[in-house]
């Protein structure tokens, strides 16, 4: 049965150094408030599992959190590069960075295996593409009916994946819509989950074939309404486009990058109090323009 | 007459890119859209010749109908006006690898003649001068969609001799050698740029340029291009945006703009 | 894009002799209908694919349409035997039914492995069954990475697929919900699909994240209220429990199995007539009774 | 004093093995239903001592909480009440085979001294004497799951000293052969019929009967056993049904013969 508990009681419980750690969400649902508690909280050595690390992972990169990341396009969407990331990569600032590449077909079916307990997924894929030259982890298999050769990947199974949430119910029954991703698939891979949700609610009210996690296939359940931004949550609240813009010239300097985190994340004692020193700057912005 | 009447009309380079890769989709074909320039071409001739082409995008939508042009591969507008939304597993399952997808529509970084695609580093791999944002969806989009539309911006930087990384197959060496790697999908037919329009040639594979646009000379493309590039003896002039595709293109991208506050040619 | 057209034109230009053929449904949406409709129109040396051949493949089998039965679990739900494909199986009749015998697993991931283009399905299954033995499409391949033994068998690709379902739009849309079973697999997996349904309507009204098969991935839809009976379509009708019952002491002979199947198949014109002989006989047995 | 009260209660065999079946599965349990008796002692739990247990049907329902029996693996009133409903790939992919289920409740036709199960044929597999139905989930559910109750009535017919066909493995052939196999699974762990209980010795994994019935022999139970079936020393007679257990049983088989017109007893 999930617990429903704090955010910070959560991660400081299930994400321990050193463990292989995927927060998911595809564009939609990207559990931003559980990334800033792993930095809050100096968590050391992780591998970080997405396949489209974007801001939450340049973030948690940047702070040294990471040592290595498996993923299939690192970029931030419609904007450009995550300085962060390619800083890791390019530089080894703040420090060496370990990667593991694939394409979305590959990831996606990885963490299907690892849902499925399997150890590969099979997939027609990476024909023709260099990635198999640079990555020992795909492999390729021969169909034992037909001799067609197939890729081979490993299994996607982290030790905890956290994801956002529309709704859990008092229970832990988790219910999401919209753009699901690779969400269910990668709590059901994972050894521990944390769920982030705009609401708890009596009842779900979940259509009958519809996206729910139950509760007892979760670790914890944590209340935190727009806890996805500046990602969205479907009939909650939507994207700030403008944060991911605004987002390239912190990330771009490496000082920038270390106040604003200070100032926003280090500094303030959980999301809510983000979002709070977030506007005041906003404010604070917009005063000195109006002055 | 409507070509008399439009060549009055000013339109820039990057709109007749747009334009001309949108009018290649034909009604009722199912596209698999790459974000940036592709959804944007493709969006364009679901609003204008082709009503009942079906969107599919890696984030879960099928038969996304968009108001706007989406910033990124998920936003909740693809959801809202979807005929339906499944995982994304699933759309890379059963969908693209289903062998469903009539067209693969990707943006590229970096492309050499045979329109292999590079989306991953500049550099080399382990020490890389500069790191791109990787694969995405594109290596299987390349080789499992019917065929292949591809667009981007035509210079040196982008059309190179020899790729650093070939992230997604095109013709890989020319002639048959995609068919022999074992590659099912039809691979790029069409590379569409800002100068013309370039496609493969039957035999060996080489991309060819077929059509150059209005007030763009073939040296201009030469010089853009970082081999030498070979010139159909048939080549043409792409036809100009037609007066009611360059409106619904701005208005398309006014909207948008007035909905993310901000231009939305960048890619991602 | 699917033809909205008469499911007699559907089964006679879709479904040819010697085809591989999938009548899909899980207990719920069985296309009963399109089964009468095969039977109908003499189909010969079809394949049958089915995760759980009933009373529906009871009938196409002892009607002589089928060569070859690929399952996994063949009954009447609830009730006992399948009296004919015992028949075909155990002493020929009408002719030899090849048979070829899987797992639930194993048909469900062969499903999912066609609607995938895969050549085989991969998954932890058979390992100390006798299936195997008897079963030569099923082998085993090694991990890869962990040397692990592994299930493979060949994916089902049908011919065609046929399923019942709730509601199809004016453009062949196509929405199911409550128990789905490996209908979407079924569909997708083959190369053509004729779908009844229990109403065309203007607005799907489909939730988010329903199972709906898009038009342009369909071939036929065929308007055929009730198209399920005497299994059921969750929101309209009920299961006939009763129908299931009456089947036993019919299947179990030869002669009568025949006769009933003449009267109530051959010599009807529709589904619909066969329902109007269907209660005309239950009106008779009442008559019967009260006099 | 339940039991003094309730001992002056008639209570069929069948019952018994229903009651006595249900009480092995604990609260907050997540099981995997065959229909029949699985079905009827899984929701007898869920109706008395155990209503925090989850119900699995393999066709989809996740959570299923009926308000009658179902007649079959589909019915409707199994999805109506679930907490989700999902696809049959997903129920054997996610569910079973990822590892979530806590116990696999099944039936049987023929059982071995090893618990190994035969639901495929009688006589030989290409000339069958009888051709039963299959195999449907139950060799996945048999090694996938933590652990197994078997749950059917003990005859000669049935408890064989060779099966004509292993469909679902249970210990194979003793001792380790199970886990040497590469099952994964915990195994049978009670095999519950309408004489005793019967549990596989820790270290030779042979049936060993450990719980007889009230009013029912050792001899009798012999009698019923294809082998000469080991004993106990420390031979428990079965608490016999507490009226509640009973009366909700004969409750639910009441409501389900009125809704589905007819006795639910067989399996299928």
């Amino acid at each position: 049965m999930a617990l429903i508990t704090p955010l910070r009681e959560a991660v400081s419980s299930l994400v321990q150094d050193g463990d292989t750690v995927a927060l998911e969400g595809f564009t939609h649902l990207i559990p931003h408030a559980a990334g800033h508690e792993i930095i809050r909280q100096g968590k050391k050595d992780l591998t970080l599992v997405r396949m489209t690390p974007d801001l939450i992972y340049d973030q948690i990169i940047g702070m040294g959190c990471a040592r290595k990341l498996i993923f299939s396009w690192g970029g931030n969407p419609g904007v450009g590069s995550l300085h962060r990331f390619r800083d890791a990569v390019e530089q080894g600032w703040p420090h060496k960075l370990d990667i593991e590449e694939h394409s979305h077909a590959g990831m996606a079916n990885a963490y299907v295996a690892g849902a499925s307990n399997l150890p590969f997924a099979l997939l027609r894929g990476y024909t023709g593409s260099d990635l198999p030259k640079v990555n020992p982890n795909i492999r390729f298999v021969e169909c034992p009916f037909t001799g067609e050769k197939l890729a081979a990947i490993p299994s996607v199974r982290p030790d905890v994946t956290v994801i956002h949430a529309q709704k859990a119910d008092r229970r832990g029954n988790v219910l999401l819509w919209g753009i699901l991703g690779v969400q269910k698939e990668a709590v059901l891979a994972a050894k521990r989950s944390i769920i982030t949700v705009e609401e708890i609610v009596d009842d779900l009210e979940a259509p009958t074939n519809s996206c729910v996690l139950p509760s007892w296939a979760v670790s914890a359940v944590c209340h935190v309404p727009g806890g996805a931004y500046p990602s969205y949550a479907q009939g909650y609240s939507e994207r700030d486009n403008k944060f991911y813009k605004d987002w390239d010239p912190i990330a771009r300097t490496r000082d920038v990058f270390q106040a604003w985190m200070k100032r926003h994340v280090l500094d303030t004692v959980d999301f809510a109090d983000f979002k709070r020193v977030l506007n005041d700057g906003v404010n604070d912005g917009a005063k000195r323009e109006t002055v | 007459m409507a070509n008399l009447e439009s060549s009055n009309l000013e339109f820039s380079a990057t709109e007749i890119m747009t334009v001309a890769a949108s009018r290649l989709l034909q009604d009722g074909t199912v596209c698999f859209v790459g974000i940036g320039l592709p959804s944007t071409a493709a969006n364009l001739a679901r609003l204008t010749h082709a009503p009942d082409v079906v969107l599919i995008y890696e984030s879960g939508p099928i038969g996304a109908k968009p108001t706007v042009l989406p910033l990124s591969i998920g936003d909740g507008d693809l959801s809202l006006t979807a005929d339906t939304v499944v995982s994304t597993p699933e759309i890379f399952r059963y969908w693209l690898q289903g062998g469903r997808i009539d067209v693969g529509f990707l943006g590229a970084a970096q492309i050499d003649r045979f329109a292999n695609i590079n989306t991953t580093v500049i550099g080399p791999y382990d020490n890389p001068k500069v790191r791109l944002p990787g694969a995405g969806g594109a290596p299987e989009i390349a080789a499992q969609a019917k065929e292949v539309f591809i667009v981007l911006k035509q210079n040196k930087k982008a059309f190179v001799e020899k790729l650093p990384f070939i992230t997604s197959a095109g013709f890989l060496d020319g002639g048959d050698a995609r068919e022999k790697a074992g590659i099912t999908g039809g691979g790029p037919t069409a590379v569409i740029t800002d100068l013309g329009i370039l496609t493969p040639d039957p035999v060996t594979r080489e991309l060819t340029l077929t059509s150059i646009h209005p007030g763009v000379t073939v040296e201009q493309v030469r010089e853009a291009t970082g081999w030498d590039v070979k010139i159909s003896p048939d080549l043409k002039v792409t036809e100009i945006p037609d007066a009611d595709a360059l409106a619904a293109l701005r208005d398309l991208q006014a909207r948008t703009a007035k909905a993310h506050g901000q231009s939305t040619s960048s890619e991602g």
